[in-house]
This record gives C-alpha cells, structure tokens and sequence, in this order.
C-alpha cells in the first residue's frame, strides 16, 4: 500500500520528456519533487505561470508569485507569466500535455467528482471543471478506498460531477488503472505487498484483469 | 494623451453606489485591490455584488465588505478561507454564484471583447450546465456561456501611467487584464504612477483605453496566505 | 461645396475632448490634421496601437511601425502596442469613442456600403464591417453624389452592404446630416455655397428639414 | 526547459506537404514570416490554404507562393494590392474565402483558445451573415462564427528563446500571438534568437507552450508598402 509519497512517486513515473504539466493541489503538487532531473519538463500554475520553480527561500519569498494553491514559489528561467483568461485559453485549448489531480470519486467511464460533498460547506470548484473538461491527458492520484472502507473507484459517481468521460488513468494506493474509454478499470500494477483479490474487493466499478498483474517499481 | 489621474481611493470611488456590481482583480490576496477595497468599506455601501476569482480572508481584500454586511451576493470560483463568508452562506444572508475559474475569465474577457456568449466544455454534464443550451462540436459537447459585464471594474497594477496604460507583476496580473476591459468605469490602483512616456508602449499589459481613473495607492500590505519555502 | 480637405475639417469640428477615435483610410486619415491641439485625443489603429503619431521623417522610418492603411508611422508618448485580436476587443467591446470612415452609399435607416461592388475585383472588408457593427458613434464622409451626378444617400443601399443601421452622422461636400433613429436624413448644415434646393435635389432618401439650415462655420 | 531550436528555415517546415493549411502571421508586409515563405516558395509544395490578413504584393510575402501557383485557397480579410492575385481569383484558378478582420482575428485566437464558436456582431445584415446562425442579445443581433485553426502556423517575432517564449516588436506583432496558438504544430521565425532566462517573463506575448520550433531567420528585408513621410 502507497502513503501519499508512494502515490507522488509512481506518478512521477508518468512524466515524459518536454511535457507540460499542470499539478493540482494536495498529493498533485508532491510529484514535482520526483519528477527525475534529466527531463525537461514545465509546471503551468493556472493562476498565470509557466515554469514552476521550488519554494523560495526567506529571501526569495514574494508576494506577487504564488501557484494556484496560494503557495509562494520561484520562477525557472524561460519562464512566462500571463493572465487567467490566457491561461485557461492553453488549458482549454489542450496547449497543456498532462494534468494530474486528485479526486473523490471515479466512475468506471472516467467521470470525476473533486469538488462538492453534499451537506458539506461549498467551496468551489476553482479551475477543475475547465482541467478536467480540456485536459488531452488525465491521471487521477486518489485514495481507492474512503477511511470508512467505501471504495471510490465506482460504476458511477454519487457525488456532484465534476466532468465527465475525462480521466484517463489512476494511481490510488493499491493499484495503477486505466480507464478504458469503453468503459472499466483496467488493472496494470499492484502497489507493494497488495494482492489482486484486494484490489478486486476494493473496486467498486467493472475491474479487467488480463494476466499476470506486476507489483510497480520504482 | 488624456489624463485619468485621480486624487486617490475616495475619490476613485466616489460614486459608486448600493447595489452596484463589481469587479475586483485578484486572486487570493495576490494582486487584490487593497486601497479601493478600504475606501469601499469607509464608504459603507451595502448590497454589493462583488465579481472576484475569491472572496478573500476573514480580515483581508473582499472578507472586510463581508464583514461589514457590505456583500449581497459574491461571484466567484473558489471561496475557500473564510469563516464569515460560510455564516453568511448558511445563513442566507449572502448569495453565492460559482463559476468554474476557466469560464469565470473567460466571460469577462467576452464583456470587454463584445462577445456576447461562447462555447466552453468546462461544467459539460455537470450541475454548472443546469438550464444551459449544449450544443456539440467536432464530437465534443460545449456549453454556451453569456458575457459578464461591471458597473465599476476595480484593478490592482504594478506600474501605470498618467493616461490609464498598466504593467502588472508576477502572478499579480492574474484577473485584473480581463476585468479592466469589462466595466462600465475601470478604476486602476498602481504601486508607481509615473508619467506618460515612461512605459514602453510594447509591454504594456492593459492599454489606458480600458481605464477610467487611476491613482497611486499606498501603504500595501500584500499580505501571503500560504507562506511556503523551500528546506 | 467642400472639397476633400474641408470635409475633414469639418468632421474634425465633432471631435471632443478625452476621445478615442478610429479614422479610416483615405478622408478620414485627413482628419487627424485638423483636429485642435487643445484637445487630447488618441487615435486607435486596427492592426494594434492606440497612439498613432505623425508621419516619421526619412530617420525615423521603421517598417515593424505602420498604421492600418499599411503607412509608416511614429507613435505619441504613452502609446500601447497589442495584437489584432486585442484591437478588435477594443472596437467590438465598445471601447472606441467614435469612428470615422468613408462610405459609397448611406440609406436613410443608416445602413452603410463601402467594400464592394458588383463586377469589379472585390478587395475585402478588412475591419470596416467590425468596426461598423461596434461603434458607439460611426461619422461617415463621403461625397454626396457620384461622378455622374446620382445620390448616395439613399433609402435603401443599392451596393451590398457593409453594416445596418450604424451610421449615427454624415459629412458630405454638401451637407452635414444626422441619421436618425427612426430614419431619414435630418440636414443640419450646408455647405458654404450650397442652397437646400440643391441638397434636396442630391438627396434620393428622406430628407428632413426643419427650420433655417445654417451653412458651416469652420 | 524544453529546447525547441531548429537549425533553420528548411528544417522547420520539412514536414509541410501538399493541400496543407497553413497560419501565416503579418499584417500587409508588416511582421510575416520572411524565412519561411522562402522555404516554402523552395520547397514547392503545392495546394495550399493560406489563413493569412493579406496576400502580400506581387513579388514579396505570400505573393511569391501565388506566382508559383502553390496556393489553392486564401482565407483573408483584405487582399488589395496583388495582381496576380486578381488574375487567378477571375480565372477560378484561386479560392477566397473573405472575412472581417476582427472575426477573422477572434476565429483564430478562439481556436487556440479551444472556443468552438462566439457571437460577434461584425456582418449581421450582410452577405458574410449567409448560413450563419443569427442570435439575439440584449436586442443586438451577432453571428454564430466557428474556431479557426491550422496544421501550421507560422509566425514571425522579434526576439525568441531557446523554448519558444517570443516578443514581437511594433506593429509587426498584429496577427502573429493569435495564430501561434491556433496550429497543431507552431514555427516561430525570430530575429534574435537568445538563450533561456534572457526575456523578462513578465513581458512575454507568446508563452513557449505554444511553439514547438524555433530559428533565428536571416537577411530580413522587411519591404514598406507605403513609406510615407511627414512633410
């Protein structure tokens, strides 16, 4: 089983060679610390950045240069710096390769629910809708299963969607899954020491499981 | 050139009224407009619809109209951190319109631009497409989305110069690009004014035809929600 | 009568104070040197500057600086460059206080023609046909009779049009009208020299004349 | 950063074929794609659809792809000054598609903007209206109008970087910010050609996002159409 770390790192895994990439808040934003060196790679923050750079220092800090978790950050060089109309027009406009978010709920033809929980004070749905409805890649980190053992990994969503037939592959804490755009969870890795049958009890939604299912590496 | 300079926030919001609806640049506290929002809540005007990504913090930018029952409705796309803001919503006191942050931008962009409604995916089957005409496209399917215009637009900039033209900062520039084009007065609020001449006219962010009036604002806080730094 | 140069004086007379204004090619380029310099006003051109200068002299030519008739240009201090889809942001959202162009034919409801004839190689509308849809106040000159002697103000354009029901005023060689709302040519002004037997006669749509007509004061 | 250099013009447009739609930036002569149109005019594909303000004069700019007779559809707002261009519309040999400026502009940034369609007012009444749907808002009539996009745009700037962040200078930068966002794969002919981290990211017009090659071009001659003196 994957701590959030674990899920950071296996999706980092995903990341390719002159990707540009939009991480959302909460285990999202860890996969830039494992994304490996050796790519060049560029973070879009839709808040009006490309070029994501670390934290800053204490002296670096600057108010006029946060991410879209209201975080201060730096800028790498060849960075770019635009306004949210110009920066949803890229993500809309599927200018952005990959977008990695978290989700509440997934449903086995790819719908997400991330953004309202009914009884629950609303906060928005920021700019989800728009990733999500625009994003030409989509990698859901999730938890598979809520604290009560429910899973999330569902034939439908019961929570208020948030965009529909969109996510493309998942990284929970017991597996790696794509969403096949017919519909199901196909099974492709096991997170370390979890077995098939656990993740079968786990998912909620048509599971496929085609031969021999490997344990990831990282 | 024409000169917009005003004497400073008061007068800058002289007449603005109740039940007025705004829009305030900004996202989070980051680029917010801090001396109209001070002269806003001096004022005392009540029944404000407030166009802004967010509704600030319980005692910073928009949290401090709200404190003050200033706010008749707020939209935005995420109203997170803020505590009054959720017992004025329970309560009924305030409505809350949320726009998904990508349309949000958008459709002030079309208020300025005199595009009246387009075509976005964002919100497709979900509760935001509630009574909006779908149409598809190319196999996609897309929401048609109506302008957003201001009575007052109020934006935050770096510099700007004596006729209006604006440079923002960092990731200050945010929504206040779009807001500036989309009300029916636009009042800018700048660090530095300086005369005209002095911005290169090839990176200026916001052309002085959108703006109405500006003033060099003082004594800004800029105050971070999310002070992260590296180990 | 007035003669292309006192036409654009006259029209220049309608400038005020704090105006941003679009002149299109040919007589309305002309206005620009006649309005005073008491006034600030700033002059938009379509392919992307607010502030549009003199002409350059031979060491100031620049060819990445031209206005929208493809002339070399300068611009005035506090000028702001931008692209063609921020220009036409500016026109179509009604940013542009007033906007002066040349027209073939005007009909008495304020539709205009001015980008094609039938039979003759069709150029394009470039912006006109933006930026008579957009603007909050359109003048128009024009002459008010073509070579042979037929009229251009007329109750319905016979030409293909441009836009409807846009023009708001007309200077001509003749006259200076106002379009009204509910239609017709209201005649305001003559031209020194011109009687209102002779505007009537030059006039194929509905004139409207009240009172004493006063000839232009320049 | 992503290194998006290519040694030069021919490399960048290597893989343009036969009947391909292409973006080429420029208003008149003004900020077109020198360079490029040469290797192209080299190159001798044919069956072109060029979306482009102008068709350049006789004998620069896209002219020079009409007298090789490379070009089988122009989508333009104004094509005056080519009389070659003239005799091949007449003669059928040429399609033209005319439209306004503003829309032409709008259709292209909305097709990089990923906006299917927009209302605009530009045309009701006339014969540009033809089959388009007609919409009323707030008692003004708009025109329903598509995206544009391209398999290539090809834009011209004045200075780039090595991942494809350019700026353009003047009023050479008209068309060319639109239509690097609105091809599948985005050229970027520049003057100046600098390492990452030498343009201000805050004064950037076209992030590098959009631009997938590269090069510095050479020997610009960037022709006047209209040298017009002050007296």
């Amino acid at each position: 089983m994957l701590d959030k770390t674990g899920i950071a790192k296996r999706i980092a895994k995903e990341v390719k060679d002159g990707m540009y990439i939009n991480l959302g808040i909460g285990i999202p934003t860890l996969v830039a610390n494992y994304i490996p060196t050796s790519l060049n790679v560029v973070l879009q923050s839709e808040n009006g950045l490309l070029g994501i750079g670390p934290f800053p220092t204490e002296q670096e800090v600057d108010p006029d240069l946060i991410n879209a978790g209201k975080q201060t950050i730096t800028m790498m060089p060849g960075s770019a710096l635009f306004s949210s109309a110009e920066s949803f027009a890229m993500i809309r406009g599927g200018h952005v390769d990959l977008t990695i978010l978290g989700a509440m709920e997934v449903s086995e033809n790819g719908d997400i629910a991330n953004w309202k929980v009914p009884g629950k004070m609303v906060k928005g749905m920021g700019g989800a809708m728009d990733l999500v409805a625009s994003a030409k890649h989509i990698i859901v980190a999730m938890q598979h299963c809520s604290k009560e053992g429910a899973s999330k990994l569902l034939r439908q969503c019961t929570l208020p969607i948030t965009g529909i037939r969109c996510v493309k592959k998942i990284v929970s804490d017991l597996a790696v899954l794509d969403v096949l755009p017919e519909g199901g969870f196909k099974l492709l890795e096991r997170a370390p020491g979890v077995t098939v049958t656990e993740i079968q009890q786990a998912t909620a939604g048509k599971l496929i499981i085609e031969g021999e299912i490997p344990e990831m590496v990282f | 050139m024409i000169n917009k300079v005003v004497f400073g926030a008061e007068e800058a919001v002289r007449d603005i009224g109740d039940n007025a609806v705004l829009m305030l640049g900004g996202f989070g506290l980051c680029g917010i407009p801090e001396n109209c929002i001070h002269a806003l809540l001096k004022k005392g005007i009540k029944g404000l619809t407030c166009i802004s990504n967010n509704a600030g913090v319980d005692d910073f930018g928009i949290g401090l109209l709200l404190k003050t029952r200033q706010v008749k409705k707020m939209i935005s796309s995420y109203v997170g951190e803020n505590a009054e803001f959720e017992r004025q919503l329970l309560s009924g006191e305030l409505e809350v319109e949320l726009i998904p942050q990508g349309t949000l931008a958008e459709r002030i962009r079309a208020g300025g631009a005199g595009i009246p409604a387009f075509f976005t995916p964002a919100g497709v089957g979900t509760e935001v497409a509630t009574g909006k005409e779908v149409r598809e496209f190319h196999g996609k399917k897309y929401l048609l989305e109506a302008w957003l215009r201001a009575d007052f637009s109020i934006v935050k900039a770096w510099k700007g110069d004596t006729t209006g033209n604006l440079v923002y900062r960092g990731t200050a520039r945010n929504f206040n690009p779009m807001m500036a084009t989309a009300g029916k007065i636009t009042i800018a609020e700048v660090e530095e004014l300086v005369p005209v001449g002095e911005l290169d006219p090839n990176y200026i962010h916001t052309p002085g035809i959108y703006v109405q009036r500006i003033f060099q604002g003082k004594n800004y806080e800029k105050r971070i929600e999310q002070r992260t730094l590296s180990k």
